[in-house]
């Protein structure tokens, strides 16, 4: 039950080593950096030191609570992350499958449009736009 | 009061700093944002589109109309685009 | 793009390490032999050689095509496997979070009923109950 | 015809053996199930209620009503529980 900002790298592999011991269900996310279509070298995030971790925290337990997880982790990265780079995981573990699932879901849905990050694409050239919030992540929230 | 008025990703780089001290009597967030875009032009155009500006109070999501009193840090960014 | 079926345990860290390489969204899913409140301290599991390896292969490739995976990998063990030891992981790469997500709930759901792999328990007595398969199992299939 | 019939879990324990080669002149599975179940006790308890029994033929699902003319594998066995 912890969240994590860090420009580290981190191995998700060795990250649920441990995670949700006694579960019978675990399901991990992962964010990567695409290329898009070779235009990107990396992307640059910002964050809001402080909020940042207040609103991971305050998120997974939200769906510790709502979808009776006996475990979750939240880890996001900043800074310059090159193509293929990970950018953040989630994780959750449960008694079923169907709660794992649906409390990453609802994370993922949360971060993606209620977390202080923000990206920038980093091309040959240089720094380039910052990439624009998706309509389809806000509306994704009205689910929950 | 005086509140630390922080800004982000392309508000940050528009207004050309990523936070300053602000003397205000602003009572709501959109009061202070009034205050602020008559500073200067980087303030005026950075604040000019409402709808692409989010807003958080003391680390917490607010909306524009939110009551600022007791605030100390009030931040301005854009819609967010994490994970 | 492979399914396999092994007696052995996998790491799923391992597993994933050069999985869905350009996929922007990587989601998997694990399943754990629980105690059943120290019920338990081992599940066997028997499966139908040559229809198994047939049946995970047609349901990856399924998944693939409904849900535009990039990638997908499922293992699944059989024999004994004590308490708390991985069962089985599903893991599936897309360019975005929802078709990831999507593709492997549809993997979970159609394993789960449609895989020919069979559950005994063993407690401190020795082997004990098959298993009964659960109706909700059944009934995720209709989602579809 | 003779096809291989095989069962699993506790099908496989009730009738007491894993596979055996069967001559039959069937016409479904439904009418396999019926010349199996004449056979012995085992057998026809492990068959008495067929809710409770999956089937394949050449390790494909099917149902009571397939044919199984040219099948070589006719596999019985308890809802799966996978996963």
């Amino acid at each position: 039950m912890s969240a994590r900002v860090q420009t580290e790298p981190f191995d998700l592999g060795a990250e649920i080593a441990n995670f949700g011991a006694g579960a019978g269900a675990v399901v991990t996310f992962s964010g990567l950096v695409r290329d898009e279509g070779g235009r990107l070298v990396a992307l640059e995030i910002e964050h809001y030191p402080g909020m940042t971790e207040k609103a991971l925290d305050t998120y997974g337990r939200m769906a510790a609570e709502r979808f009776g997880l006996s475990d979750w982790l939240i880890i996001h990265r900043h800074g310059r992350l090159d193509v293929g780079a990970p950018i953040m995981m989630v994780a959750t573990a449960s008694r079923h499958r169907a709660a794992a699932f649906q409390g990453a879901e609802f994370l993922m849905d949360w971060l993606k449009s209620r977390a202080p990050f923000w990206k920038r694409e980093i091309t040959l050239d240089g720094p380039g736009e910052w990439v624009d919030a998706v309509e389809t992540d806000e509306d994704a929230l009205s689910r929950w | 009061m005086v509140v630390d008025v922080l800004y982000f990703a392309w508000l940050r780089e528009r207004i050309g700093q990523p936070r300053e001290r602000i003397e205000t009597e602003a009572a709501t967030v959109r009061d202070l944002v009034d205050q602020l875009a008559a500073m200067d032009d980087w303030h005026a155009a950075a604040l000019s589109d409402l709808s692409a500006v989010r807003v958080a109070i003391d680390q917490e999501l607010a909306d524009l109309d939110a009551r600022i009193a007791g605030a100390r840090e009030i931040a301005f960014f854009p819609p967010m685009t994490g994970g």
